[in-house]
């Protein structure tokens, strides 16, 4: 089985500060991986790099087999044109934190927008496809609400629905619920494995240990830039290795 | 008595305005213009010599008042004669025919009033505003644009940027900006709307009255010529016509 | 284009051009000056007074701002001499100026005033202070600093408004200007010139707000 | 002070009066059409990657935000003919109009293209928006509504500034307001007649605005 | 002993909503009150009334002895005039949980702006003062900060110094600690028990259970408007009587 996501000797530098130094991992189909460790370890930047919001320096991702970002011209890395960018970045759904819903459009827009100004689809087709994922959130009947009408809560599960009416290859969650009220969290996990049972494959940055212990089939601690340990949750749970992996595991709630 | 007390007095006091050339206006402190050369000629009249006169600056709704009160012997202020005013003051005889004319850029596309005239619609006349501005250019321009602006400034300056191809104002005025700007305006050679400007002394004092008027009357069309033609030149830059000898026209 | 020309007739001219900058000024600051004074009166009347108070404030603001400013001057000119005040072009030109400013200080300072958080008040009434000292020890300071950047560029506003007194004859530097056309016809190269000299004024003006604005250290506002 | 009012010559004219509104509304809707596509240009120059663009478009505020707006319709007006450029009385005014306000409407829009939040750009290009796209569908449709009330306040000080066109014969309600004052010498009802439909139409004019702004401007989430 | 604070029958509303429904309790001198609840209970506004940020329209305050706000004109009560009110506020100190510092004032100024503009003290001897309470709250080596230099935790302690400077007969909390991030928390509770140690009398609405636990020395529980229950705070944290207070222990945390 080719690997979904497949990261090799990826390095990412914010001009003096390198904080991707060298990462290496993979995601196979219907897999689901989270991301752990402690804050500033590198983890968002990771995601934001396989769905192409930072350009990296040094090595390569593959989504479904294919290098994105760059392309090589007589032996030297080129980025690749913005059509490209806009394309490839569409293989990936992402998920952010603050949720980023346009605020101008219904739930529903919201979803449609990019099916009809990226794939083309007719708008019933893409209204009707929207609306399917809606339900599968439990948005249908909010779909003609703004966002500024919905809770955290709801306004994430849309979020999710839009990344993943995409199709995407690959799903990427970046901390789907810390921004939200503790009342809330449970709805949004809820969706996130509801998705995963169903065989999407997923790349979860969390701190909710207990959820990713439950969700993941495999997860990978990050610290200060590098993969410090990576295996299956019961393995890394139960038995961390690395005395880091030990310490943060003490401080972190379940 | 008014012609004893001046005489008495050994100078003349003429309430004028300030601020209006060529009519009065102050050029170093000194009041001058076509109203003061008419106090002028009144002193040399009255004293044999030209600059027995002081003059008393008055706004122009000043003028009936300060001589009802004898603040002043005497207003010479570009006022216009008509059959109300004459009712309260005693009017002297006119020392200028007041009219409308036509002012134009030298060398703009229209010669003269006629070419004007013909042009119809496709010309545009300057005006201040003012109710009857409009119906007044149009007594001489029936079809032209009026454009009405709200100062002086702004009528030469839509002369001279040839917003307008002509301005229409006080022949007075008019001439003043042609002396002054020899060589760059031509008079269109029309005027109309004619009114008279004279002085006015207070009344029922008939012997001053005489006085004033014969003193006038010779300086427009005997012996003291020469001083009103000159200060009609200055301040208008053209000649009046000389007096013909033998019949006197001006009684025709 | 004759620029010799250009030259020596500013150099003729620059007596008047001076003399009318000055007038310019002069109109300007009395406007800003005493327009403040008025304008804090009104912007307390309408944050912190009593129906009575509060309401005609209101009004004020609201006529003065919904009336273009050359109407404002007009109407002053006209008016007062009609209800028998005796002003000159120069007083009604700087008395219209003043009630627009008034009007636009005191928009400010209610802002400014309003920004400020109510657990101020009650912390300044819970230290035993009435009304008037947490007004001149707590609110004013504040409001100050909030608003100066927006009163200078109404200052700003108020140079830019006294072109319009010329309209009424007053001889600042518009004025002036327009004066000195009449007489050489240099329409644009005067008119360019005024503008710039303007331009100076405004711009100096507005960087002084900037370095004003850069330097008081903004109280950080709260919403408790 | 017993002064009788009589409004009646003044309001005999009311078809004067009402000619010199519309107009007046007419030259602000159409200065600002210009001034904010004008200003959307500028906008957007001032956040251009290349330097030399930015200090063009903050050099465009400054002198214009600067310069009195009598001086920009005198300048037009009287002083473009000597460079040959003879524009109308009309369309004068809306060209020193507009320009003056393209300055304030390049800073509304400035402000409006802050106030989008980069999270939503990001958004739009994890789904595979281009730029171009991004601007048309989230950049855009949000600055113009984050902008509306500051775009109003513009409009009315526009409106307000048309009374300016009085000063090179445009005959709108300033301009009639003095004819008619000329004509009637009641000082003080003209002035009254004229500054109360100058407030009434700014009035109307933000009611119009308020309403738009319920409909568009987006609450907080 | 008299008490320093006793409030009989008091009854507040606001417009339709009876927010306080006939409080009757006392503070004697030196004696730490802590008063619980759950939200929207009244507690804020009770404290509010004992420092006439609130009127209240029924019932009595009487702050050592003297009643507050009103006074008897031909038997009605009559709202007495500004001066009057701001010189018995002062007779008690306020902290909000806002801190509500003036933020253009330094924090030395802070405290002798109340001793200078309503004590009328000499600068010399307000500053002398100042320093000393600054000092108390460790505060003393930050006296020339402005409040937006300071953390959340040392902005409440100049709070402190302020309204105790002012040397009032009580002083009052409201949730004083509860906009601060929880590290900062400690500090300012340190600063709030080492002044009940000395004796200073203190009526403290707060959520921190454990602090009333340990501090107080009679714990007010209200609930809907009403004294449900009080007594000493071993009483009625052990052994609560009424089942409101039963489940609201058991949802607070200590
Ligand atoms: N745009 C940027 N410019 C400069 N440095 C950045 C930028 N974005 C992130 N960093 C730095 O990169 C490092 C890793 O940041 P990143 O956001 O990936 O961490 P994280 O693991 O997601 O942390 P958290 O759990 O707090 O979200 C941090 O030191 C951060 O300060
Ligand atoms: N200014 C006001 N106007 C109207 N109602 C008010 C006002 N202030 C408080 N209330 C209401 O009075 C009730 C009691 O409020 P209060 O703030 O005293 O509660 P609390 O016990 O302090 O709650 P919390 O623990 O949330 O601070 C609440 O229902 C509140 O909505
Ligand atoms: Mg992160
Ligand atoms: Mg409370």
């Amino acid at each position: 089985m080719t690997p979904i996501v497949e990261v090799r000797d990826l390095h990412k530098r914010f001009g003096e500060l390198e904080v991707l130094k060298g990462i290496d991992f993979t995601v196979a189909e219907g897999e689901v991986v989270s991301i752990i460790g402690a804050s500033g370890s590198g983890k968002t930047t990771l995601l934001r790099c396989l769905n192409l919001l930072e350009e990296f320096h040094r090595g390569d991702v593959l989504i479904g087999g294919e290098a994105i970002g760059y392309h090589l011209r007589r032996g030297q890395r080129v980025r690749i044109g913005e059509r490209e960018v806009a394309r490839q970045r569409a293989m990936t759904g992402m998920v952010f934190q603050a949720f980023n819903l346009f605020p101008h459009m219904s739930a529903l827009d919201n979803v449609t927008l990019g099916l009809t100004k990226v794939r083309g689809m007719p708008r019933p087709q893409a209204v009707e496809l929207a609306d399917h994922w809606l339900d599968r959130v439990g948005m249908l009947k909010r779909r003609d609400h703004r966002p500024s009408q919905l809770s955290g809560g709801q306004q994430q599960r849309v979020a999710i629905a839009r990344a993943i009416a995409m199709s995407p290859k690959v799903m990427l969650f970046d901390e789907a619920t810390s921004a939200l009220d503790p009342e809330r969290v449970g709805e949004v996990l809820e969706t996130i494995r509801s998705l995963a049972q169903e065989g999407m494959t997923m790349v979860l940055v969390t701190h909710e240990m207990r959820f990713a212990r439950d969700v993941s089939d495999k997860v990978v601690f990050m610290e200060d830039g590098r993969i410090a340990e990576q295996g299956p949750p019961q393995r890394l749970f139960l038995n961390p290795e690395s005395p880091r992996l030990q310490a943060f595991l003490k401080t972190s709630s379940f | 008595d008014t012609l004893q007390t001046v005489l008495d007095r050994g100078e003349l006091i003429v309430g004028t305005g300030s601020s209006n050339p060529p009519w009065h206006f102050t050029d170093n402190g000194q009041t001058v213009g076509f109203d003061a050369d008419i106090g002028h000629i009144l002193a040399q009249g009255l004293f044999n010599d030209p600059s027995k006169v002081r003059f008393v600056n008055q706004s122009s709704d000043a003028r009936i008042p300060n001589l009802l009160t004898n603040k002043v012997d005497i207003s010479c202020q570009g006022m216009t004669v008509t059959a109300a005013r004459a009712q309260q003051v005693a009017f002297t005889v006119p020392y200028y025919r007041e009219g409308v004319g036509l002012l134009m850029l030298k060398g703009s596309d229209y010669a003269d009033y006629d070419a004007l005239k013909a042009a119809g619609s496709d010309i545009t006349v300057a005006v201040l505003q003012n109710v009857y501005a409009e119906e007044m250019v149009h007594q001489a321009l029936p079809e032209a644009e009026v454009d009405q602006y709200e100062s002086q400034n702004l009528i030469y300056q839509a002369l001279n940027s040839r917003r307008a191809n002509a301005v229409a104002t006080d022949l007075s005025t008019l001439k003043w900006y042609m002396k002054n700007n020899a060589g760059r305006y031509i008079d269109a050679g029309y005027s109309w709307n004619p009114q008279s400007y004279a002085c006015a002394v207070s009344p029922d004092d008939q012997r001053w009255l005489n006085f004033v008027n014969t003193t006038l009357e010779e300086a427009m069309y005997g012996v003291e010529f020469q001083r009103y033609a000159d200060a009609f030149e200055q301040w208008f830059g053209e000649r009046p016509p000389a007096p013909q000898t033998g019949f006197p026209a001006e009684m025709r | 284009m004759d620029w010799t020309y250009f030259f020596n007739e500013v150099v003729n001219n620059r007596d008047a051009l001076l003399h009318g900058t000055a007038i310019t000024f002069a109109v300007s600051l009395i406007a800003i000056l005493t327009g403040t004074v008025l304008g804090i009166v009104i912007g307390i009347a309408v944050t912190y007074g009593n129906k009575p108070l509060r309401w005609p404030a209101r009004l004020y603001i609201d006529i003065i701002r919904g009336t273009p400013v050359l109407v404002l001057v007009l109407a002053t000119f006209y008016v007062s001499a009609a209800v028998g005040l005796n002003f000159n072009a120069f007083q009604a030109g700087a008395l219209a100026l003043t009630l627009f400013c008034a009007s636009h200080v005191g928009e400010i300072l209610r802002g400014a005033l309003q920004s400020l958080s109510r657990g101020q008040i009650e912390a300044g009434r819970a230290i035993g202070l009435t009304f008037d000292g947490i007004f001149r020890y707590i609110l004013f300071p504040q409001a100050l600093r909030y608003a100066l950047p927006t009163w200078i560029t109404a200052a700003v506003e108020m140079v830019k408004a006294s072109t319009l007194l010329s309209v009424i004859g007053v001889a600042e530097l518009l004025l002036t200007t327009q004066q000195i056309i009449s007489n050489n016809f240099l329409n644009m190269q005067f008119y360019l010139l005024a503008g710039v000299i303007y331009f100076l004024i405004d711009f100096a003006i507005e960087q002084v707000g900037r370095f004003i604005g850069r330097r008081l250290d903004q109280p950080t506002r709260r919403t408790v | 002070m017993n002064y009788h009012f009589n409004f009646a010559p003044i309001l005999e004219q009311w078809p004067l009066l009402l000619s010199g509104i519309g107009l007046g509304l007419l030259l602000a809707l159409v200065s600002i059409a210009i001034g904010s596509v004008l200003g959307l240009v500028v906008a957007f120059a001032s956040r251009a990657p290349s330097r030399w663009l930015r200090s063009l478009a903050f050099t465009w505020i400054s002198i214009l935000r600067n310069l009195p707006i009598l001086v920009i319709v005198l300048f037009l007006f009287f002083g473009m003919p000597q460079l040959g450029l003879s524009l109308d009385k009309i369309t004068s005014f809306v060209v020193a109009l507009s320009l003056y306000a393209s300055a304030y409407m390049a800073e509304v829009f400035r402000g409006g293209l802050l106030s989008v939040p980069q999270g939503l750009v990001e958004a739009g290009q994890a789904i595979g928006l281009t730029s171009l796209r991004i601007k048309r569908y989230i950049v855009l449709p949000i600055m113009f509504r984050n902008a509306l009330p500051a775009f109003g306040n513009n409009f009315i000080s526009l409106f307000k500034d048309t009374s300016l066109a009085a000063t090179i014969a445009v005959p709108e309600l300033t301009f009639y307001a003095r004819k008619i004052n000329s004509e009637t010498f009641r000082v003080i009802e003209v002035w009254l007649v004229a500054s109360l439909l100058y407030i009434v139409c700014c009035y109307a004019i933000t009611l119009v605005l308020r309403a738009m702004e319920k409909r568009l401007v987006l609450e907080k989430a």
